[in-house]
Parts: C-alpha cells; structure tokens; sequence
C-alpha cells in the first residue's frame, strides 16, 4: 500500500473498474427490462472514486461506502451475487431481503459498514469505527464516501469538526458530481470548492480528479497513511460528474447535455484502460478479454441472484435485536 | 353532471395551487420542488411552472436547517408549504418541529403557520427508508396539527386548511394512493376543516377506525365481510391531532365493536392513542375488546414477501373483524 | 444487616462503573461529562475522576453526530454510555438514534450495543426544554428498548443491564429522583434484566401502572387510598420496550381494574399502548374502563401553578382510583 | 445608523451597558438570595455584544438573541419589570409564566424572536425572517447571536449555507466566550478562529474585540448595510469571556482564575465609561447619577415584578394553538 502504483496494480485498477461498469450497465438494464425490484442507483462516472479509495485501504481498515459506490463493495470483496441479490430482494442478499438497491450492503468480516439512506449517517459511524481504533490502538483507519449535497448538511460538519477535535484516523472522500438529485452545485452552495469546508474545521483537505484513478488512489493512500501516523482526519474532495439520473426513474433531464458530453470525453473507466493500453501495459487483446471475463463474472451473479428463493414471509420479524 | 375526478396526487397540486393564487404569502421550499423538476413524485411540477422559482424554491438537502428558516418566515407572517422529499426524512428536522415550532405559540405567543408535506407509507418496495408512517412522534407531540388525508377529495381540501390554518400542520399524503386513487373533487375552495372525522361508509355491526391508505383496505375488507352479512362501518379520521372522538364513539356506541387500523408501527401508534380512547370513554358501548391492526415492531422490510407480511391488508382486516364478531 | 443505602443518582454513577471496571470497551461520551466537571448533573464525576480523559470523554455539543460517532464505536464492539445533557436534548440526535442505531442489526446483522443516558422529567421549574419525557418517541420506534427506573437499585441493575445489552439501550433516568431518593443497593454486579416488571406494592382492588417518578406518586396516592380500605397494586413497568404485559395483565386479572399512569404527555403516549393492551388482552378481566393519567397535551410549562397543574400528582391519582372503584 | 457613532449614541451605549449589568447583577444576587425561580443565566462580559449588535440595527429589522444577551432585550425596548417577571414565572412576563429565565423572551411588536433551548434554532429561525423580507422586497434584516459551543453544531452550518445561497439579509454575531459550559474551546474545536467557518459557505466573515461596544457596532452597522444592498449575510466573530459561570448553579472551577483576571481587566461596561470620560463626554458625577438611575430603574422592575400575580393555574392549557 504504497502510494506509487505498481503495474500489477494499475491492471487491478483496471479490471475492478471494468467490472463494476459492467455490473452497473447489467442493473440498469435489468431496471430498465423490469427485472427489478423497487428502484436502483447507478454510479456510472464514479468508478474512479469508489475503486481508486477503496484499493488504497488496508485490509483491516473500515469503509462506509455510498449509493453510487458498488466498485468500492466490490474491491473490498463483496460478492457481485450479493449485491444483485440483495437489489432483488432475495434470501442470499446481503441483507436477507431487508435493506432495498444498494442500501445496506454492510458487512464486518469486510470491514464495510451498510448505508443508510438518511445522508450522510455514515460519516459519524465511519467516524466512530475510527475513534474506536484510536481508542484501542490499533492501525487501523476508516474511510467514507459524501456527495456535494451532503456537504452541505449540518451532520457533514458535525462530523469533520468532531474528527479534527479528537485526531481521528478518518478520510473522507467527498464526491462532487455536480449535482444533488435534481439541483445543481449552484442552487446548493455560494461556494465554488467544497474543499474549503475542511478549513472550516482544522481538516487536511485537498482536490483532485475524480475520474482519474491513479489520483484518486495517491490521495486516499497519502491521507490513509497521514491518519495512520496519528496526524488527523483528511478531506479528499474528488470532482466527477453522474453520467446518468439520481436513480433508475430519473431521465435527468435538467443535466444540460453538453455537459454530459464533456465528462463522456473523460469517462473514468476507458480513459484508465486507454492510458494502460498506451503505456504498454495492456494489449487490446488482453483488454477485450477482460471485458469479456467480467461480461461473464456479472452474468453469472445475475444469474445466480435471479435463480435465489425469495425470503421466507415467516422470518420477517427475525433479527430486529442482537442476540 | 358526472363529478369531476381527480388522482390524489393532482388534488394535492390543485390544492397547492387554490392557495398559492388566493394568497401571496404562500410559498413552496423543498428539495428539487423547484425549476423544470418539480418534485420526486411530480407533486409541485405544475405549480412550478406556474409559480416560478420565486415562490417554489429549491432548498439545499439540509432539512433541520430549512424547517428551521420555514420556522421564521412562518413568524413574519409567510405561510410556508414544506415537501420533505420523503416521509422518512421527516425525522432529520425534528428539533424544528418538535422544539421550535411545536413550543412557540404557547411560549411566547407568536403564530407559525406553515404546512410540511410528508409522503408517507409503502408497499411499493421502497425499503426502510422510503416507506415509513411516523406520524404517532408527531401526534404525541403537543403544540402541532397532523392530518392523513384518504381521499382525493380530502388531499386537496385538508391542504387548503393545512395552509389557512395558523399553526404548524404536518399534512401525511400516502403515496401509494398518489396515481393509483382517482375520486371526485370540487373546484376551487373546497377546504375540509381540520379535526373532523368521516363515516366512508355506514354499517351496524363493527366500527373500523382508520385513516390513509388503511382506508381503502379496510373499505375492500367490508366488501367482503358484507358478503358474510358482517356489515362495518368505517369511520376514516382524517385528523390524527386533534383526534375528532365524537364521531368515533358515536359509531362504536352503534356497533359495540371496534378495530383500529393503520399502516404505521402498531406499537405505541396512532391507533393505541384511539383505542384507549374508546376504552375509556366507550366501555359500556363495547360488546367486545377493541383490537388494533397495524405495522409490525420491525423497521419496514423492502423483499415483497417480507413487506406484504409487514403489513396490514384487507385479509388481516376480515380476519380481525370476524374474530370480533365471534365475542 | 441493615442494607446500604444510596441515592438514585449514586446508584446510576454505581452502576456505570461497575460495567467500567468489567469491561476495558465501555467508555462516556457526552457534553461535559469529563475532566473535573463531570456533568451537569455530576452523574460521571465520581466515573471521570476514577477512569480519566480517555474512558470519560467530552464531545462538542453535537448530539446528532456524537450519537452518530457512537453507533460506529459500537459496531466495532465497544459500548459508549452516551449522556445527553437533558432528555430533551435528545431529539437533537434523532436521526443517529431512530434511523441508524435502531435499524441497523435488522438491515444487516451488525450490533450496536451503545446506550443513551438521558436525564428526564420535570417538577423541578425548568421550563419546556429542560422537564421533558419523550420515551414514548422512541417506544414507537421498531429496534430500540428502552428502560426506565424508579429505584437507587433500579438504576444501578437496569444501566448494568443496558450497557451489557447488544443493542441500543435509551435509559431516562428521572432528575427529580437523583438527591430526592435513596433506597437498599447491592454492591457488585446487580443487573436487572431488561424487559420484567415488578410488583411495587400488593393489593386487590385496583392495579396502577407506572414507571419513573409516578411510581412514587402512586405508593403515596395509595397510601391514602389505603385508608378508605382501597388495597391498590402497583406495576413498575422498569422497561417500556419490550413492555412486560404479562406481569401488568397478571395483576389485572386479579384485580379487575386499571389506571395508567405517567410523566409524559398522555396523548399516544406509553400509557396508550399498555392501556389498549389491557383493553385487548384483558378484556374480560375488566369491570371498569382502563383509565390513563399523563401530562396534559401541552409543553411542559415553567410557572410553579402552571407546571403542578400540567403534572400528575398523587391527588389526581387518588381522585381517578377513587372513581374506578366507583365502577 | 451610520456607521460612525456621534457623541450622543456613545451616551446611549453607555447607559444601556450599565442598565444591562446592573439587572443582571440584581438578577444574580437575586438568585443567591433564594428569591428567584428554577435556574437562570448572566451574561456579563457579553454587554458589549448584545448592546452594540442590538443598537446597530433599524426599528424594523428582526433580531434573535441568546441566553446572554439581557442587553439586546432592553436596548430593543423590552421593559426590565417583563423580564424579571418572566424569570420569577409571573403571569405578566414574558410568556405568560410558560418559558423559563431568558427562554421565550419573544415580542413580535418589538420585531424579538424569543429564545429556545435547542442550540442553535434561532439561527435559522432569524434567517427564516431574513428570506421573508427578501421574499417581500422589503429593506429590514435580520440578526442572530451563536455561542462558539453552538458554531460546532450541523444547524450552525445549514444556516450559513442556506443564506449564503440565497443571499439573505442576514448577520450572525458569534459571542466566542473560551467555554460551552465547562468544555474550552481547545476540547470544541481543532481551530483558532471560529470566523474561518464563514468561508465554507461564502459568507462574509470579520473578527472584532467583543469588548469593545464601538467594534461591535461598526461591525454590525456595516453588515446590516451590506444586507441591506443586497449584498448577502455576513458573520462576525466577536472575541469575549463568560465571566460567571454557565448558569446560576454553576461556580466555573474549571475556569482558571487568572484568565478571569484578564478579562475583568477589560471589562466591556466599565471601559466603555473610562474611555467616555477620558474623551470629557461624560463627568465623573454623571456616572454617577446614571449609574444610580439604572439601579432605580432595576430595583422599581425587580419590585413590580416581584409583587405580581403568578399564573391562574386554569390557564394552563391556553395557548398551545393560535386561534
Ligand atoms: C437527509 C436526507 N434528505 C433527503 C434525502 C433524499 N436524497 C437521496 S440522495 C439525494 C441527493 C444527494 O446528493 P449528493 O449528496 O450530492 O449525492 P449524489 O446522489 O449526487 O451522489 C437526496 C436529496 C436523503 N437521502 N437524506
Ligand atoms: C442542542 C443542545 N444541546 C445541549 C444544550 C445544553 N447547553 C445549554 S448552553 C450550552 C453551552 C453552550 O455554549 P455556547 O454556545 O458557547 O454558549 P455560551 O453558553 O457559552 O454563551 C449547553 C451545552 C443545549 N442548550 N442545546
Ligand atoms: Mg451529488
Ligand atoms: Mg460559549
């Protein structure tokens, strides 16, 4: 986990965020065909931020990933089955039929912690995992994803001045895809870089390329390893862009398309595959083969998930308490 | 003449609309209420085209801090309308409601008149976070208004009152009924006063106490139990604060049987708040215990199978209703 | 051997650290619970002194992302005892409590084992913000328990109980009761399961339920009934989720009649639910209506005459058993 | 309301600082003596703030004030003898015997929104007024006053970010007084200044001696000018010191004495009256006669309202709803 990046591990790069593009396009299709359940969010344009933090982490180190996050769930080794199981409704979902999309997809022997719809809850949580560490003195640190709408919430705040005070070894990634549901950065904020609020609270806070993986990886790994030295808490604040609706129902038609079109030029998944490629890393053979593996590893979760028995109605009041 | 039918969703817009034309002082502030958009479920899209952003605005998602500010221009004498995107994130403004606004005219005197709108309640696969009735938090709560409208006609004229009314008012809109229920509505000024209960159908034997979209399982239930010559009678409240008893007991008084139901979290619901009620001031109308039906004390599962068991339904109603019939 | 005797809020500070001294993972967080302060109500002094900054921690007056920091400690398997200055300050941390704690071992399987310590209840002239009772917000709400004590050993067995329980624990604790209060503790590990009521007192005509202060209200309102030959029993609920009915429907039966009674605002409070219980449950144990006294359906007010009339008191316990027995 | 204070302003300050220290002195020693009801809070070392800040503004902009903000009731021109009357739980307080201490001192005739426990709701409650005027066109501001305990909290930043977005007429003054009950500022907060939080919402923000009452109204004057034109919200930082304890019951152990020491050397009300005899504008002599007025006006409020009736307990469900 060093913060250069190896060629074994630009290809790794390449093949998760190849996968979970993949298995994004697969759910909004399956969305679109009415092979789903309730509604669904994709997290196309963000597979830099998710893959790119979640590789730079420790194994023992904690995640609370977000909605548009399914490459970071998959890089941290969640089973792509799961995951469609788990948006479907099924028994072998991550959460039992429980939890809807990508709700809920926590798992400790992973070290991921589930979202929780009300933004951003999993910043203090993920917080708390990391004053835990600290508590006990262990290596370890904690990590979470926000969007820009969320930064504008009290709890946001709350979080970061609360890490700050206490020196937690806690990253948070914030990312600014421009737009909260419906409304743009301009209706959310009087300010052009969310970066900032870090300064707000004494936080190390920095900007970078969303869709740029390598630079994802690098920042995540540098503020990983500044927590892990006991010098504090670090705002990444990645810029990208959500390539399609907030969630399945949502044709975004108030995105303007030019601006679509510009971060399509940058799309992080196929410019990383092209540099890789330019770099002699990657042949095109090789790439097309990779395509075709992770066409294959999602085809055979959805299909491993669609075939998995729904819940049985009898255990609906089973796990409400911990034992 | 045919009566004019409206979905419930478009009795809410019309609603909006009657009182936004009637009064300046009416504005809407929410998430994504605003522009081209017009709200997660389209509710204000037509009174933002008409209205502008001047008086539909796009609200950053900070709910506690725009509760709060609605706080404030309620005191200047605006009468705010609130869409909180969900029911469920009602929850995330909880001190402006239930410390500020709630307290505020009893303290010191001072009106807030401003209505939150809070989609509410599943069986649309929504999961836990989509799909929540939390109205009881806010019907404990003194100082505020609560109505759950069942009806098309009820959306748009307990809307009208919600705005007119001087106090905070928490309007939950079921959003299961929004394009599924069409019924008649008046047009123009057709407000529905608040605190008024109503008999959605007349029957001798056993009163069902309910109201939002428990209703209309409950009017399904008494089609069928009609068919065992069960005949219920369904008094659909409307108002959750102030409770109208009068009518519930009036009915009960007839039947000597009651069941309360709704879709919210049995446990420490609306409907204890109802049935003790009934055992207090109806116990010698009562021919048999009052049962109450509602949400499991499960946060609201999101697989089919586990929702439908989750929730009430017209067959744990002719169930329940049967059983009473049996004392 | 006369027993020891402590005060109630000597019993909390007993309690808390005996769990401490256990348990290297149990740790305080809260506002101004730590250094040489300890809290505002000197709860965690004798802890802070003992156990020091790292075990005893002051938080910036942040309860909703406190609370949010303690559910992510918790699921790394540590148990923060969180003080809430006031129990009214708890509505501050809403969301961290209903929507994340109480949810999270139902949606995917992880324990939160923290619990919250807030200071309730009023009498004391403290006005709307700082005399509240809000159990009844969180008894309404799937995935929390909740607990209440009316006892010095109460206190200490229910918070040992609470900390070592894996799941998120709201223990009101009463201000009225802290210096007011003393009965027999023992020492040393003394937990008191959550979930089972007791029977403060023995009697035949009458069954009052209650818990927190009111339960001490109630041993002197039947003190006086007891001279006009009135044997009143008294359920202690001690837990309000899970609610332990059998123990309140076991006295009912026996005696055929029942008053609930509470600090809280009465409308669709606690009361709500264990009266309509016993209205289910009991139904044909009853030969007078299930009566419910709580605090009026307004902000608990400041003024000395405004608050006593807003409060139960002995008295209106003694009229309302009075007229029971009229039945 | 210029921003340049004439000869006869400077005297106004003076007397409405010394009539704020001598009721609050009275309150205290009240307290002491038993006669008062419940707790209740001082708010000496803030006169400056709650009186400069309440006395910049026009007769019809709005203003919020906290828990030590005494001056601001009276200089906005609510009588002494109501708000004793409130802290004794008078029927002709305040709020009728229904709110406690400072709590609920609102009066919509004197444009004061009354105080609520729940730190910070005034903050967007004042800026809810703010968006009103905006809403109408009409030229007022409003005004609020925040703790540094209370700059930590999520509502805090909401406010500012949802009045830096809709540029609202808006100025919060924060009263950095070192504490949040017994916690310092170092066990809040990882910053030095708390007006750095002003940026992460594009709010205009300025630091000023909160004991100096001519600081405070400059300050003020010029950001309520500012609102005025349109120009957005504004945060003034104003640096103080909490000179009793948090409440009533409260001795402040924790509060080392010698920072107590440096203040008192400064005191806001005291130094005011030097400088002001220093410039020859008032003699030594009519200090003192302004000072015994004050103690006259103190001493006939704290007699009325101790002689009045308490609440009609049949009152006590009146008012919950407005008709
Ligand atoms: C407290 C709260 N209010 C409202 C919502 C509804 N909601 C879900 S996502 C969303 C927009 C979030 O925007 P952002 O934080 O930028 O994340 P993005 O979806 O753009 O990745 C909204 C309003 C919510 N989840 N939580
Ligand atoms: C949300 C909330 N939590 C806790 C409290 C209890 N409390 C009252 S004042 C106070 C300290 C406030 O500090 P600060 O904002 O600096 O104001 P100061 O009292 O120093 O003027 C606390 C913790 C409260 N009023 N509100
Ligand atoms: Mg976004
Ligand atoms: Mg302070």
């Amino acid at each position: 986990m060093t913060e250069a990046l190896e060629p074994a591990a630009k290809l790794d790069l390449a093949y998760w965020m190849r996968l979970t593009r993949t298995l994004d396009d697969a759910i909004v299709a399956m969305w679109k065909q009415g092979r789903g359940v309730g509604g669904t969010f994709s997290g196309k344009g963000h597979e830099a931020i998710a893959v790119g933090a979640g590789y730079a982490l420790g194994e023992d180190d904690v995640v609370a990933p977000m909605h548009r996050d399914l490459g970071c769930y998959l890089v941290r080794g969640m089973a792509p089955e799961r995951i469609v199981a788990n948006q479907l409704g099924k028994a072998m979902g991550v959460t039992s039929g429980r939890d809807a999309n990508l709700h809920g997809l926590g798992d400790l022997s992973l070290n991921i912690l589930g979202f929780v719809s009300h933004l951003p809850q999993s910043m203090p949580a993920a917080l708390g995992a990391a004053m835990a560490f600290q508590y006990r003195d262990e290596p370890r640190i904690a990590l979470t994803f926000v969007g820009d709408g969320s930064s504008n919430t009290g709890l946001f705040h709350e979080t970061l001045n609360l890490a700050a005070v206490q020196k937690a070894p806690f990253v948070v990634v914030v990312e600014n895809n421009q737009y909260a549901y419906s409304t743009p950065l301009g209706q959310q904020m009087a300010i052009e870089d969310i970066v900032v609020r870090a300064d707000a609270h004494g936080v190390h806070g920095e900007i970078i390329d969303g869709n740029d993986v390598a630079a994802v990886y690098r920042a995540v790994a540098a503020a990983a390893a500044r927590a892990r030295r006991g010098e504090g808490p670090s705002l990444i604040e990645a810029k990208t862009m959500r390539m399609l609706g907030h969630a399945i129902h949502d044709g975004a038609e108030y995105v303007p398309r030019e601006l679509l079109a510009e971060w399509e030029a940058r799309d992080p998944v196929v410019s990383w595959e092209t540099k890789l490629v330019g770099e002699g890393l990657i042949s095109e053979e090789m790439l097309s083969r990779l395509h075709a593996e992770c066409r294959e590893e999602v085809e055979m979760a959805i299909e491993q998930a669609e075939k998995a028995p729904l819940p049985d109605p009898d255990t609906v009041g089973a796990g409400v308490y911990a034992p | 003449m045919t009566e004019r039918q409206l979905t419930y969703l478009d009795a809410i817009a019309e609603g909006l609309m009657v009182e936004m034309e009637r009064d300046p002082d009416v504005l809407v502030i929410g998430n994504d209420v605003g522009g081209s958009f017009g709200g997660a479920f389209k509710v204000t899209k037509r009174v933002a085209e008409k209205f502008g952003d001047r008086r539909v605005r796009n609200m950053p998602m900070t709910e506690l801090g725009f509760v709060g500010a609605a706080n404030g221009m309620a005191l200047m004498g605006l009468r705010p309308v609130i869409e909180v995107q969900f029911a469920d994130f009602i929850s995330t403004a909880f001190d402006s409601i239930v410390q500020y606004a709630a307290t505020t005219h009893y303290r010191w005197g001072a009106a807030v008149p401003w209505v939150v709108r809070a989609p509410s309640d599943g069986g649309i696969r929504s999961g836990p976070f989509h799909s929540q009735n939390p109205e009881a938090w806010f019907v404990h709560t003194p100082g505020l208004k609560v109505v759950a409208p069942a009806t098309p006609a009820d959306a748009k004229g307990l809307l009208i009152a919600a705005i007119r009314d001087n106090n905070p008012v928490i309007y939950f809109e079921s959003k299961p009924l929004y394009r599924s229920l069409k019924g008649p509505v008046s047009e123009g000024d057709a407000a529905v006063p608040i605190g008024v209960a109503a008999v959605a159908l007349s029957g001798d034997d056993l009163t069902i106490v309910s109201y939002g979209s428990t209703v209309h399982d409950s009017l399904q239930a008494a089609t069928e139990l009609a068919r065992e010559g069960i005949m219920v009678e369904i008094v659909d409240l409307r108002s959750l604060k102030p409770l109208d008893m009068d009518t519930v007991l009036t009915s009960v008084e007839k039947t000597g049987r009651a069941l309360v139901v709704h879709a919210a979290n049995r446990m420490t619901g609306v409907g204890a708040e109802v049935a003790s009620r009934i055992g207090e001031e109806g116990f010698g109308f009562l021919d048999a215990p009052v049962r109450r039906l509602g949400g499991l004390d499960v946060p609201v599962p999101f697989s089919p199978p586990l929702e439908d068991a989750y929730r009430v339904g017209p067959a744990d109603i002719v169930a329940a209703a049967r059983d009473l019939m049996q004392w």
